[in-house]
């Protein structure tokens, strides 16, 4: 019945929990962040547009050059860890990128 | 006034008036997708009734000024303009580089005159997209071992521009002027109607380089409007070196005097990083392409006048 | 029948059994936004072709109609509609505007009976768009210091529908008959097929108020079809006492007739936020626009020729 | 080579070289939706011109073999290939219908040497669209009560193909000739360019079913090739039986020898999820369509001259 | 003032927290999984489109069928647990879906 | 090494949290929203076009007047208290609109 929650453990893996990396980024670097994240370990990845403003400005998302991504991995703290010390060391001084990190439990854990 | 600068006119307004007006980002994809396959299946047309090799000579004359251009204004950007080396490197690969938009402007300027021009010159328009980026990454990064060529390669070769031109002077190429008529209302009959739209959203655009305009213009004003000047009576020279018509002299003086905003921003922003795209899209976009479009244009046609003799 | 009413019978009918389909809202952008140029430019290219000053009368005509219809029709919405101040001023003000569609629809019937209307239609259609709007926000709100004038004036002047119908308009104006005549092929020969795909749309969209029709179409029912017959005919006596042709006068009665679905929404909802914007959407979308295209243009058409002494 | 050829195979090798293309999903959905409305009013509008009964025959000759050329194949699928049921019978149901895009590269082949077919073949499209979804279904599940036959009559009456084509025709038959004349620019004179657009992201997609192929391609590379000229010949012979003329004929063996990769993938994944949606669309996208509509077109037309004694 | 935080309660429901489930899956089952939603007690949700990667392997969202979704649904743990039971029983051996449970604190929390 | 996380801290500044905020609701809303975010000291945001249902019915996302936004600020408790009242004083009774708070690790804490 009650697969999983907090209050209820899910029955197989109970209360499993994985990080949740959220990396918003230029457009321009996604070809080059999931070719990283691969090697890194990551199992997977999900991509939405984005448009956004920060410290290096407002990005319309209109064209070409001025879009964002909004990029959730799902992973273990382990890779977690390692994804954003190397997008911090490769990217962060670069691009206007900002790397959030949560916690979510998951269905199915074996997944990630 | 040619409408459809008119429409850059338009956009430009209605941004620097903050209008309710954004041009959807796959629609903007899409117009210049057809920009860009009809410019190339124009010229494979054309080339398609010439000797292949005839165009050799002015393939290299190309590719020379693509690499010359970039040097020419590094050391201004440095010292002059004081700009830290990435960033010299960038802008000078973008004025080194050429404006798809912007040649397209020429194109339908010199059609609204029925005025003829070198078959190949959408050739020499793909061809000069790239030697700049590769230069602009040597002047950023200087000769080293460890850079990742392969992908340097795939942002030079493969980039949307360059593919989408190549893609469209294969096919007319292989076509023929017979073969392309059943899609020419899509790639020709709308062409200026696609790039009168291009042209709202670049007014868009445009507009919204004002607020950096503001805070780098006091060199990238005079650098913006002077450069594409120089660098058109560079165009016109080589031009007439290559015996070009009036028409090819001039089309000519545009892809040097012109500036990129689409393959080189994207190869920079991967191969170059450490450049600020803020300061090359505010001199390229926000100063160079509407100077082009509005003033240049019709000026390197004097030039190439004065050049042939007739002005 | 004509096609493009078939499309928009074809998108209400898919709607109404829930087909797998739906327009990109990317596409429905595009698609709106080439009407609305086309719209604007044709009308531009005929002012430019006579006196300026000679229509400004019927510009205010057209200003005091907007102001005044609205305000004809407000009481009914608060006494018999039962509706609160800020509904029956949203619902008011969405009736006082105009809709370029519904316009546009009419446009497309004239030319296919080759019947000429005045060139400065297309302008009193930018014009009505907005006087409805200020009466519908003072009705909501009242006269009062605290009101966010920057903000409104933003929102009526600079909306998506005023600006490309003014920069069409303009744009047709300065570049005349010849200049625009190299992007026809889009802006005017694919008009009708552009016209029939917003129709399909539009079609979805009136069917996706079928479930709110239900719960409030007792008094939006007869509301949606009764005020574009009246107004109509007001819109035919001004047309005749500004002296318009048939043709002038069946669209200037479509202008008083149709219901706004693209300014006025947008306005009312930053304006009066308190008004529910599925009341005035139902009534505008969901029955009176499918009422002007069906059988509400004819109609008007009728009016014009009995005004004319000629039915 | 025809042009839209061309950009076809720019679109698979870009595709393979991996190079920075990609059209937006919302082009891809307008280009296929404008597609499917073009290929059905132009079907409808010469239906308008013969008498309705006359046809029937036909469209139970397509029914019975939408019915029977997935059973043909199932067996192979499931003892040679050895996939299991789900896979075997959702492949089945791919190939016993039919694909857009490879009926109008035929049209258009056609079109360009001028050669006729019957009116209702586009009907004759529509209505194969259908029974091999439910034949796929059945084979997959079996026959049982706990079907939910109100999603799978959804999934496959109201698929967004379904409804294009069906729209277009009815609209077609109804306006007529005239009727669809002011929005033929855009339908009818666009048709080539926006087949191109279309052409080209299928290659891109074709390309990127590159890595399954290599997984898969042992049987299916056979299998995708035999089975379109097995059924080329077998819609031949019925076209035949039927009375068509040379271009009808070959047209229907087109819609017999082509897979489906627009209403089955959607319908199958509904109603069969258990099948594995990479095998069929590597067959029928990776393998048949690039097959039919670079060999398989002319095969076809040669084996329908043959059949009519002529080559 | 304060509306609500962890550190100052809101001040009419003090710290509500509520359960925020994440599906990623094919668009393909936009239709049908809303449907579900609603029958199984879910008084909203979020929708928006997106690309990836994952054990079904790459989703790049050109076309229709190789589109996902990411929908969002804030609820109560026990409806939560509800919609994952279901989802994972009815779709989860045969399509591309990840399911990530977090918890939030929401505004007004009668709504959910 | 390990930038940071929940067991293992970030070098520099060890596992700092931040609110992130996320607003789901009318696209009519950006221009506003977006004003009122840097007045109340918001130093960045990210947008993804959205659909979905509420309260306020389905809005299906495919023309104007139906779409919605998403938006996500990443900031500190304060900001986050500030401009959940502000929204829901002024815009939660009008408008389609849910309030949804949650706690991030940031990476580079000094930019939120
Ligand atoms: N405080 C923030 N909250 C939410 N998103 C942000 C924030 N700061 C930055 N972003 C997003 O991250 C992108 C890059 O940030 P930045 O490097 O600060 O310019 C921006 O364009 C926004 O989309
Ligand atoms: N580890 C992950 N992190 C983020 N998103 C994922 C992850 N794994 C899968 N996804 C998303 O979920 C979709 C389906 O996953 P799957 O069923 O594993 O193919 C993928 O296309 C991705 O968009
Ligand atoms: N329970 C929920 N879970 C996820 N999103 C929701 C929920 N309720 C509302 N929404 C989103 O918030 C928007 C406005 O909500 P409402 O004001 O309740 O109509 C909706 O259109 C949905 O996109
Ligand atoms: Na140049
Ligand atoms: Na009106
Ligand atoms: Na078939």
């Amino acid at each position: 019945m009650g697969p999983w929650g907090r209050v209820t453990p899910m029955n197989t893996n109970p209360g499993a929990t994985r990080r949740l990396l959220t990396i918003i980024t230029e457009s321009v670097l996604e070809t080059a962040l999931t070719r990283d994240l691969e090697k890194l370990g990551a199992q997977g990845y999900t991509i939405v547009d984005a448009r956004g403003k920060g410290h290096r400005g407002v990005r319309e998302g209109g064209w070409e050059a001025s879009g964002n991504i909004r990029l959730d991995v799902v992973c273990a703290e382990e890779t977690a860890r390692k994804i954003a010390a190397h997008v911090q060391q490769r990217y962060y001084d670069d691009y206007a990128m900002i790397v959030l990190l949560g916690e979510v439990e998951v269905l199915r854990p074996e997944k990630f | 006034m040619d409408p459809i600068l008119l429409f850059f006119l338009f956009g430009l307004a209605a941004g620097l008036l903050r209008a309710e007006l954004r041009l959807p980002s796959a629609i903007y994809d899409f117009v210049s997708m057809l920009l860009l396959l009809s410019i190339g299946l124009k010229g494979g047309v054309e080339l398609a009734e010439q000797p292949f090799l005839s165009v050799l000579p002015d393939v290299l004359v190309a590719i020379v000024m693509g690499i010359v251009l970039p040097l020419l204004i590094y050391p201004v950007l440095r010292h002059v303009g004081r700009f830290k080396r990435p960033d010299a490197a960038s802008i000078a690969a973008h004025y080194g580089s050429v404006s798809v938009g912007t040649f397209a402007v020429a194109v339908a300027w010199l059609a609204t005159r029925e005025i003829d021009y070198e078959a190949h010159l959408p050739l020499l328009l793909v061809v000069l997209e790239m030697p700049a980026i590769l230069v602009g990454i040597v002047l950023a990064r200087g000769f080293s071992a460890k850079m990742d060529w392969t992908s340097i390669g795939h942002e030079v070769f493969l980039g949307k521009g360059v593919v989408l031109l190549l893609g469209g002077l294969l096919i007319g190429w292989i076509a023929g002027p017979e073969g392309v008529e059943p899609i020419g209302p899509l790639f020709f009959d709308l062409f200026k109607g696609i790039l009168a739209v291009f042209l709202l959203e670049m007014g868009l655009i445009a507009a919204a380089q004002a607020s950096s305009l503001k805070r780098h213009g006091l060199f990238l004003l005079p650098f913006g409007t002077l450069v594409p000047i120089l660098f058109g009576s560079i165009g016109t020279g080589l031009g007439m070196l290559m015996g070009m018509s009036t028409g090819g002299t001039m089309l000519f003086a545009v892809l040097a005097a012109s500036a990129s905003y689409i393959a080189v921003p994207a190869a920079m922003r991967i191969s170059v990083p450490q450049a600020n795209p803020t300061l090359s899209l505010t001199a390229s976009l926000g100063i160079t392409f509407p100077f082009n479009v509005l003033v240049g244009i019709p000026l390197y046609w004097k030039f190439a006048e004065w050049a042939h003799g007739a002005g």
